[in-house]
């Protein structure tokens, strides 16, 4: 656990960074309050995981994480991201060791949450857009490490956030904000991107 | 206005100075207010909540004969999930919890995680959104439109039957049938000023008017030139009316709602319009309700919004209800 | 609006059509209202009126525990005296007519003309006048003072006194003493406009207000720039308090009164730092009213007014009163 | 009293042709509602005058022509001068065949009550500043004819309504307009001066 707690607390002073960038993305479509739904959001998940005990189950992390990302702002994202964490969290219920195939279920349960909550499909300009594609990629790296799986899902996320930018948003602020400025990608998705990025940045070498 | 990060929490704590014997903070550092008389063991809470902005709604709702509970956020912001559970657990007496709010999705989400975690603790929670305002998405897309004023007549009518002890599944399905039975349409004629960032939601020339505007100023079906009162009593009314097959014999609610800035004169400038209207139609308003009961900050406009009415939904109406901001007598 | 000449009348037809079970017309071309169960026969009638472009005051405080009737005149204009006749005679149950209403020369003239009428008529009349705006006068000019927001407070001991059956001589005395009692002061941030003339009736800098505005738009003290809702609180707290000699042992009722456009909001950040002045202080707020009493169209800004409470007047405060723009449960 | 019918009518009709002076007098100081005060009161009491009976009493017809005035616009000037022709009527109960003295104190009647009721002194720019020094020419005047007696009125009223124009108003809405524009005299003055002319200028040969 405590390689498992700097790893995150690292990826998430990372992700956290991303704040200025995002709340531009979000605020030429949306309000502008993703950014802070990130920084809040990404310290709120650094300082609950340092109160957990060492011996903590992935299932209770996750919801741990989930809880305490909700916490960092009250917008959808930070809402749909927990929820997500949360279904992920039920999903490796009893897992001490979670395998690839663990892993997988846990990003299913949660892109399959989102998705629901959300009401939103592929292609209407959300988060989902860059997720959707990075657990195809994890799904189809069976067998690889941690680092290999995150590099093939971060060029999957990288190419759907990409396509973000020929969409119209049909779900959050944004869609009854009207025009997107400009030819840019979904905030959401690029988050997304930006956890994945971090998460790899910061990774440890395997003990 | 002091400082605009500290605004809504400087709303809330002024209304729990004010009204001490009605209203109790229930946590969330006051982002969660209760009745003060909660909860009555055997009862059906009603929790609501959403952004700040919108006085009376929501907080000003929660009283008797109206909701238990109610979780606050920022201002047009979504109420955390946090202070939603807080409000849940407050409200719960033993008989479960209705989340009964206007249909955003931020709120909708912060609402569903709190009944995620909220039944892990035990707390049956059921959720019912209204989503009243025609202008928002065509009829065929009725789940997508969001809530206005409409919410006040969902909280009489379903404060109501939680007071006279309907269980979880009975209140649920008042709300239900509120929201389908409820419509409305609003214009905008000045935006309202953002506090973090003094900025105005939208902007229109002098002579212009925004018509199915929303209560944070999302536009709406169109930007038309300044009508007469009348002509706009006619625009909203014509919007309303045909989805909830209204005819002669059909007997309803009306509320014209001031959205802040409009002075309470207009509301009924426009309401003595709808009326002659309803008369000719030989259709009953059982009850006339005119004045600010949802409002955007500095925005000015109104909305009209109709209720059809069955026997029961008439009693509900009918029944008391008293909150700091709204109190009316046993009519029936 | 529809045509500006027909505004006023307009308004009343709406609030007629809205609340038949209420009010009714006592004549005088719908500019005369009345309760719709008067007369109660021995009761004392008390009789309000003045200007429209203020609701809820005048005509919104004619219910039970309140006003009897009023005379209604057009934007910022004085009732008639053919109106205020109008109103006396359909108030009078046989005990005599008070006529309640604010301190302006042309209300007061024709209030004055009406009762030389009626009393020819055989029907015993009282005036009292509330004079409540500090801003308006020094206090060695107290008579000189125009009546603002304490009008409610006039209107809500006065008609529990007369509920109750106090004579006319009683009902006066009650008057007098709210009058004695009451203090107000308003700041204004933007204008009204003038139906008839479509103008603001005065103009504002972006970042300045006028304080000691009255609701017409009648200008102040002085003119200063935009402060922040705790420094307006603290200057409108120290402008009332001084000359009702508020000490460590008083008990009061405090009205934070929006002029119109001013979200209620605002106005409970205002009242959370009242409260925590008068806290400070020792005295005790008995009650706390927050929203638009008294408006004046379109304008921004709020008022603070004070009453200070005795026994009496905290009973009278806390009685029922029921009308279709301010209703009170029974709190005693 | 079908003489004086038409006497009066003819006047009302002069009375009522200032109302363009008189709003613009108000409006440079107050509300500019005194032209339509004195056109429609003007026009309200000379078709009141038109239902009352042939013999009706100095009394009756002054209490008529008060009510009559009040209705014409319920502004501070109509109350004032429909209590001051009140208090007439009432002074001259029972007289049928009024005499100087009579006239007198109908007059006096009138300003004192107007004077009562407006809480206003000489000096304070109001109609009591040109009514005052016209009813102590009228004192004086006794034993002369009606149309010399209005003459001296006239004089002395003018008189008292130019000196306005250098009074600072400290009654009605001219009170906290505040400063008035030019150096204009008071409306209601004027009003009255404009009565007096016009009762003058359509007085018939004595019959
Ligand atoms: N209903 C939804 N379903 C899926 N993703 C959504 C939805 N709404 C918003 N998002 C994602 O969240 C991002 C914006 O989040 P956030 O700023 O919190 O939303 P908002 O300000 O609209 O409440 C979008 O860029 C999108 O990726
Ligand atoms: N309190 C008063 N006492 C005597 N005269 C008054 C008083 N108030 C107004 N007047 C007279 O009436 C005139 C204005 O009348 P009006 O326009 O009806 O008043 P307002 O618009 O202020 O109600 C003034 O020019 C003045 O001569
Ligand atoms: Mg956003
Ligand atoms: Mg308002
Ligand atoms: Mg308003
Ligand atoms: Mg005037």
């Amino acid at each position: 656990m405590t390689a498992f707690r700097v790893w995150i607390g690292e990826a998430m002073d990372r992700f956290a960074a991303a704040e200025e960038e995002l709340t531009a993305l979000d605020a030429a479509a949306g309000d502008g309050d993703l950014g802070y739904t990130i920084s809040a959001g990404a310290r709120g998940i650094k300082s609950a995981l340092a109160d957990l005990p060492d011996d903590v189950s992935p299932a209770d992390a996750l919801k741990t994480i989930g809880m305490a990302f909700a916490r960092g702002n009250p917008s959808s994202f930070a809402a749909l991201g927990a929820a997500g964490l949360l279904a992920a969290s039920r999903a490796l219920d009893q897992v001490m060791s979670p395998t690839h195939a663990d892993v997988v279920r846990g990003f299913e349960a949660a892109s399959e949450t989102i998705a629901t909550r959300g009401g939103a499909e592929l292609g209407d300009r959300t988060v989902l857009d860059a997720l959707v594609p990075s657990i195809e990629a994890l799904r189809t790296a069976e067998g690889e490490t941690t680092a290999q799986w995150l590099a093939a899902m971060i060029v999957a996320a990288r190419e759907g956030a990409r396509r973000t930018s020929e969409m119209t948003p049909r779900r959050g602020r944004a869609a009854w904000v009207g025009t997107v400025d400009g030819n840019k990608p979904d905030g959401g998705a690029i988050a997304y991107v930006r956890l994945l990025e971090a998460l790899e940045a910061t990774q440890q070498p395997p003990q | 206005m002091n400082s605009p990060e500290a605004f809504a929490d400087e709303v809330v704590e002024g209304i729990l100075a004010a009204y001490p014997e009605s209203l109790r903070s229930a946590g969330a550092a006051n982002r969660a207010l209760v009745r003060a008389d909660a909860p009555t063991p055997g009862k059906v809470g009603i929790v609501t909540g959403g952004g700040s902005g919108h006085l009376p709604v929501f907080l000003g709702y929660v009283g008797s004969g109206l909701a238990t509970a109610v979780a606050i956020g920022n201002v047009f912001s979504a109420q955390s999930s946090d202070a939603a559970l807080a409000a849940i657990e407050a409200a719960d007496a033993g008989a479960g919890v209705l989340c009964l709010y206007g249909n955003y999705t931020g709120d909708r989400l912060n609402f569903d995680l709190a009944c995620d975690l909220a039944q892990a603790n035990g707390i049956r929670t059921t959720s019912v959104r209204v989503a009243d305002d025609v202008a928002s998405a065509p009829a065929d897309r009725a789940s997508e439109r969001r809530g206005v004023a409409g919410l006040f007549f969902a909280y009489k009518c379903v404060g109501a039957a939680a007071e006279r002890g309907d269980d979880l599944d009975k209140v649920t399905a008042v709300a239900r049938r509120v929201v389908e039975s409820v419509r409305s349409m609003g214009v905008g004629l000045a935006p309202s000023i953002l506090p973090t960032s003094g900025k105005p939601t939208f902007s229109l020339g002098e002579n212009e008017m925004e018509i199915g505007i929303g209560i944070h100023g999302e536009p709406g079906q169109r930007r038309g030139e300044l009508l007469s009162a009348d002509e706009v009593a006619d625009q909203l009314l014509d919007a309303v009316l045909p989805e909830l097959e209204v005819s002669a014999e059909s007997r309803i609610a009306v509320l014209v709602n001031g959205l802040g800035a409009t002075p309470p004169e207009e509301l009924y400038v426009v309401y003595r319009r709808l009326h002659q209207r309803l008369e000719k139609m030989d259709v009953t308003v059982h009850r006339a309700y005119v004045g600010e009961y949802a409002t955007s900050l500095e925005m000015a406009g109104l909305s009209v919004s109709v209720l059809r009415l069955d026997e029961e939904l008439k009693q509900l109406l009918d029944a008391p209800a008293h909150s700091p901001f709204f109190s009316q007598r046993d009519l029936r």
